[in-house]
């Protein structure tokens, strides 16, 4: 009965009917089906966060003139995986005065919640695990949770550098919140609809120029306030303040060592696909594109915001904390705001649309 | 000022007080009492015409028999530059502190306190910082100071 | 308005800047793969010369290399022989305590000891960073050097023996005694030191 | 509405810290994210090189003095060089007065390329670090060439130059230069007008001429702050007095000023450079003294030279042996360091890391 009101894709389709010819019945044929498509979906996006770590270290190695990893394989392609295996086999070292629980629970949450954001996100034509009707007000429900493991991570420490570096990210992910929801109801206002595969299918056609990007002016607007706050949400330069190495040493995960580390690290990177794949939703029409398969266009613009994200963390400095906050409230925040009233006015006028 | 104008001008104001010394063709050398250093600092630094304003540096020197505290003080308006030395007893050495005078005097003088033993009077923050908190083996800039497990090879003594 | 504007624009050049080195290939080298050329003055090891014909070392063991270390990491031990002269016994150089100055290089009259372009000497031992006179010698056959023995032959016509400068007190140091006086009066004429 | 109840608490801020340029450590009181009181705690690195010099001769001073400063070993050799050379009155040839003159200028150019790639990390900007180090290689290759090593040089002996250039340095190093002025450009279209850049360094930590003035503060800072004091200018040493060059001043006193006195300074080096290349006599590089027995009279003088840092001294007193009796070694850094609870308390940690990181102090000159 759930099943039905999802769209399955090719293999689970099949899968699906082979375990229906089995006798297979309700809610089993739900666990079975819904299992097997988390590790998959789990699979594929370690693969992406591993394959992010490796483009970043490249990326970053070819604009600062280096050569990056270049030891495993042709241009280093599996050195992330091999840096994952280590971590994991390392000894997991812990403060004797942390608080245990919290301690223990800051990573494991900052990992799940950082993949539940992808049952919504619509990787091509179909190829989505939920179509939920509310879908983009799920993401932004969802991706907040990393704050809170963060503050855990900070408090459970018992570090005073790592106490700091938790405040910073809660004092921020609150703040950055508000003109991100802002510039995504912008596009909320366009579509009309709150599904991601209703807000991509409404910029379907007329080449590229019907993506919500190229709706002048609220639509490059929001996107760009879209894009700062993403980066302030994916803890990345020049918001990076919660864990800013020069001044906190390494913020909330400085006591973290080994497997849990090599959590936190993972979840930043799926983050920045999250921010990403939504960034592509909304303004650059999700997996319309002219000529190529769907799934190809999401990963290409997928991947183009990434390098955006990673120009950005490699080219700018930070700014300070005060300056972080009076950026999103004094400048952010009113800009995002009115850009929405105004989109949402000239949509009521019905002059553009 | 050139440094004749300088020799001519303390000649004539500070008659002898800053005893000169010889100092070949360099910044002129002088030679003031441990008593009244701060009077005669003081009045460096405020003399319009000299305006020593700028202390570059303290030295402590363990003469053998006596302990020497060189103040070089240079001036940022005028170009010039002079040395003046205070000499102190080997047994209890004790000078006032110059920070009223020049702040920057504040870590030579505990500098000079903590590797010379030099006792410095009104100073506010007489505490260890180059060597361990918990140092008690002495002053180790003294001549007769010499390290508990220092390796000589006598071979190479010239 | 304007500030927004311009500050935007600042942004964007700055990352037109570092994209532009994204396309430019990397200035680094891959290590063990490649190298860069290495300076023929550069310092690494030290290491003793050999004559190029007969194959024995320079070293004529006149001490000076020794005195000359800031950190005493050359020992040598050249106790005389029966024709008054010192005969080489041992020559170790401690490359744990060897500070790079190059001292002994331009203490030395004979090209007999020089600091090579070599600096790929990593070992797992500390104790095997001690090299003794063989290894130095093996290390050194293949330094090109120019000779300044043929200098400090001329020079020896005109040697004198002056007075040592220093006091000393055990027989070794009597006996070294005996021997500075021969290099140090090489450079003596123009010394300026001597200015009392 | 009862008031919360805050309090204040401690950070150890180093001795081994990202920011903290070598191992300095920093006892910062913080209330919340404001620093309340900065009590900086030095000496892990006191390698007692004083000490270490009253027991070598002079020759052998001068690889040890360049472990003093490390980042421009030139000065620090040039410094005591010459103090000795006052001392016993050597006259050192031309053509290694200006050699002298030139390394001294492009270690001050590499030594401000390593301040604006550690400023511009510690701000958060990573790559324009590599790119700063970039440029400092071909300076490194040039001394390399030169004197056989990158950081220890032991160029600069007494009397003059131990070797004298290769002939494929002069080519070289106009090329160096040229490289460097160009990539300059690429330095100022990242930062001068970067609006992140611009809030986190414009009115950081004011440091007022009077403050500077009574702190002894030299150098690139104390110029920042208004003073226009330069010792090259002002008491010229070696062949300074030869050379057209200008002394870069602005007035704010702030992060940002202190960062463009040594942009802009780096043109002026490169100026110096230019023209000591062009006046560059033939002839001897060294006046030859004897490393044993070189004794200079005995007396004593305070030398100083302006390094990139501020100024740099030794007073050096001989008492006619073969050995100084006292090396007191004076280095800008430690002067700073004291004036850095003035002017960063009441800021935020992450001014805090600014104002340090544009004070450019570096550990091995506080510690000796």
């Amino acid at each position: 009965m759930i099943l039905a009101s999802v769209e399955l894709i090719g293999v689970f389709r099949w899968l699906y009917g082979l375990l229906v010819e089995l006798g297979l019945e309700e809610p089993w044929l739900s666990v079975v089906i819904y299992g097997l498509l988390s590790v998959t979906i789990f699979g594929v996006l370690c693969l992406i966060a591993l394959f992010l770590v490796w483009w970043e270290r490249k990326i970053a190695g070819h604009m600062q003139q280096r050569f990056g990893p270049m030891r495993n394989g042709w241009h280093g392609w599996y050195q992330t995986v091999m840096d994952a295996l280590k971590l994991l086999q390392k000894e997991d070292i812990r403060v004797d005065t942390r608080d245990r629980a919290v301690f223990f629970w800051a990573p494991v949450i900052c990992f799940v919640a950082a993949f539940l954001a992808y049952i919504v996100i619509p990787f091509g034509d179909g190829l989505i695990v939920a179509d939920l009707n509310i879908g983009i007000l799920y993401v932004i429900a969802i991706t907040t949770f990393t704050v809170i493991s963060l503050l855990m991570a900070g408090w459970g420490s018992n570090n005073k550098y790592a106490l700091l570096g938790g405040m910073r990210s809660a004092a921020q992910v609150v703040s950055y919140e508000v003109p991100m929801v802002a510039s995504i109801l912008t596009v909320i206002v366009f579509s009309g609809s709150l599904s991601m595969v209703d807000i991509s299918n409404s910029q379907q056609g007329n080449f590229i120029f019907n993506w919500f990007i190229f709706r002048p002016p609220f639509g490059i607007i929001a996107f760009l306030t879209y894009i700062t706050a993403a980066t302030a949400e994916a803890n990345r330069t020049p918001f990076d303040i919660p864990e800013a190495e020069q001044e906190l040493v390494a913020g909330y995960n400085i006591e973290y060592s080994g497997m849990k580390f090599a959590m936190f690290f993972l979840a930043e990177f799926v983050n920045m696909f999250t921010v990403s794949a939504i960034a592509t939703t909304l303004f650059l029409g999700g997996w319309h594109g002219p000529l190529l398969p769907s799934w190809l266009w999401f990963i290409i613009k997928t991947l183009a915001i990434v390098l955006l994200l990673m120009i950005f963390r490699w080219t700018f400095p930070r700014l300070r904390v005060d300056q972080l906050m009076e950026f999103a409230w004094k400048f952010l925040v009113p800009l995002t705001f009115a850009n929405l009233i105004l989109a949402g006015w000239m949509k009521y006028a019905g002059w553009y649309w | 000022m050139t440094r004749d104008e300088l020799k001519e001008y303390i000649a004539g104001h500070f008659e002898g007080r800053l005893k000169p010394l010889e100092s070949g063709r360099y910044a002129l050398l002088y030679e003031v009492s441990a008593a009244d250093l701060t009077e005669i600092a003081q009045a460096l630094r405020d003399d319009s015409k000299l305006n020593l304003n700028f202390l570059c540096n303290i030295a402590a020197i363990d003469a053998s028999d006596h302990f020497e505290a060189v103040y070089s003080v240079a001036s940022l308006t005028g170009n010039h530059r002079l040395d003046f030395k205070v000499i102190l007893p080997h047994d209890n050495p004790e000078i006032e502190s110059t920070q009223e005078i020049w702040p920057a005097a504040n870590w030579y003088e505990r500098e000079m306190w903590e590797l010379y033993g030099i006792n410095i009077l009104k100073h506010d923050n007489l505490t260890r910082f180059l060597l361990p908190d918990e140092w008690n083996q002495g002053h180790p800039m003294r001549k007769d100071w010499d390290a508990p497990d220092f390796v000589r090879f006598p071979e190479l003594e010239r | 308005m304007k500030r927004v504007l311009n500050g935007f624009k600042n942004l964007i050049k700055g990352m037109t800047i570092t994209s532009k080195h994204l396309g430019r290939h990397a200035v680094t080298v891959q290590y063990p793969e490649e190298r860069d050329k290495i300076p023929e003055r550069s310092r690494g090891i030290v290491v003793l010369l050999s004559d190029k014909e007969t194959g024995e070392l320079n070293c004529t063991a006149c001490m000076l290399c020794m005195r000359s270390c800031p950190t005493a990491a050359i020992r040598i031990e050249a106790p005389r022989g029966e024709d008054k002269k010192r005969h080489l016994k041992s020559f170790v150089v401690d490359h744990t305590i060897c500070c790079f100055c190059g001292l002994c290089e331009q203490a030395c009259n004979f090209s007999a000891i020089k600091m090579a372009n070599k600096y790929e000497f990593s070992t797992l031992d500390k104790n095997d960073l001690i090299w003794d006179m063989h290894k130095l010698q093996e290390m050194g056959r293949d330094v090109p050097y120019e000779s300044k023995k043929k200098k400090a032959a001329e020079k020896d016509e005109t040697r004198e023996a002056g007075k040592p400068k220093t006091a000393s007190g055990d027989g070794e140091k009597t006996e070294k005694k005996e021997d500075q006086p021969e290099v140090k009066s090489d450079n003596q004429e123009n010394s300026p030191g001597e200015v009392k | 509405m009862s008031k919360l109840k805050t309090q204040e608490f401690m950070v150890n801020m180093g001795p081994h810290h990202p920011s903290t340029h070598g191992v300095c450590r920093l006892m910062l009181t913080l209330d919340g994210e404001k620093v309340v009181k900065i009590v900086p705690v030095i000496g892990y690195l006191h390698r007692a090189i004083e000490k270490i010099c009253e027991n070598r001769t002079y020759a052998q001073c001068i690889p040890l003095l360049d472990r003093f400063e490390y980042v421009t070993s030139m000065s620090c050799e040039y410094v005591f060089a010459d103090a000795v050379e006052k001392l016993a009155a050597i006259e050192v040839p031309e053509r290694a007065q200006y050699l002298r003159v030139i390394m001294l200028e492009l270690n001050r150019i590499a030594s401000h390329l390593i301040f604006f790639g550690t400023t511009v990390m510690d701000i958060g900007a990573l790559t324009p670090f590599l790119y700063g180090l970039r440029e400092r290689e071909l300076i490194m290759d040039l001394f390399e060439m030169t004197c056989g090593q990158r950081l220890t040089y032991n160029y600069i002996t007494i009397g003059g130059v131990s070797h004298d250039i290769p002939p494929e340095f002069i080519p070289k190093c106009r090329e160096a230069v040229k490289i460097i002025r160009e990539k300059l450009k690429d330095y100022e279209g990242l930062f001068n007008e970067n609006p992140i850049w611009l809030a986190r360094t414009k009115n950081i930590g004011v440091l007022s001429a009077e403050t500077a003035v009574a702190y002894g503060v030299s150098g690139p800072i104390l110029r920042a702050s208004g003073i226009k004091y330069d010792i090259r200018k002002n008491e010229p040493y070696g062949i300074y007095d030869r050379f057209d060059f200008n002394i870069p001043t602005y007035t704010h006193g702030d992060a940002y000023d202190r960062y463009m006195v040594r942009l802009d300074e780096i043109r002026e080096s490169l100026k110096i450079i230019t023209q000591a290349l062009d006046g560059l006599p033939e002839g001897d590089i060294r006046k030859k003294v004897n490393p044993f027995t070189f004794k200079p009279p005995a007396g004593e003088i305070y030398n100083r030279i302006e390094n990139s840092r501020g100024e740099m001294g030794v007073y050096l007193v001989s008492d006619g042996t073969t050995k100084p009796t006292r090396l007191k070694l004076r280095g800008g850094s430690y002067n700073h360091l004291q004036v850095l609870p003035h002017v960063a308390v009441g800021g935020l940690v992450a001014d805090l890391v600014a104002i340090f990181a544009t004070f450019d102090i570096i550990m091995p000159e506080v510690d000796r």
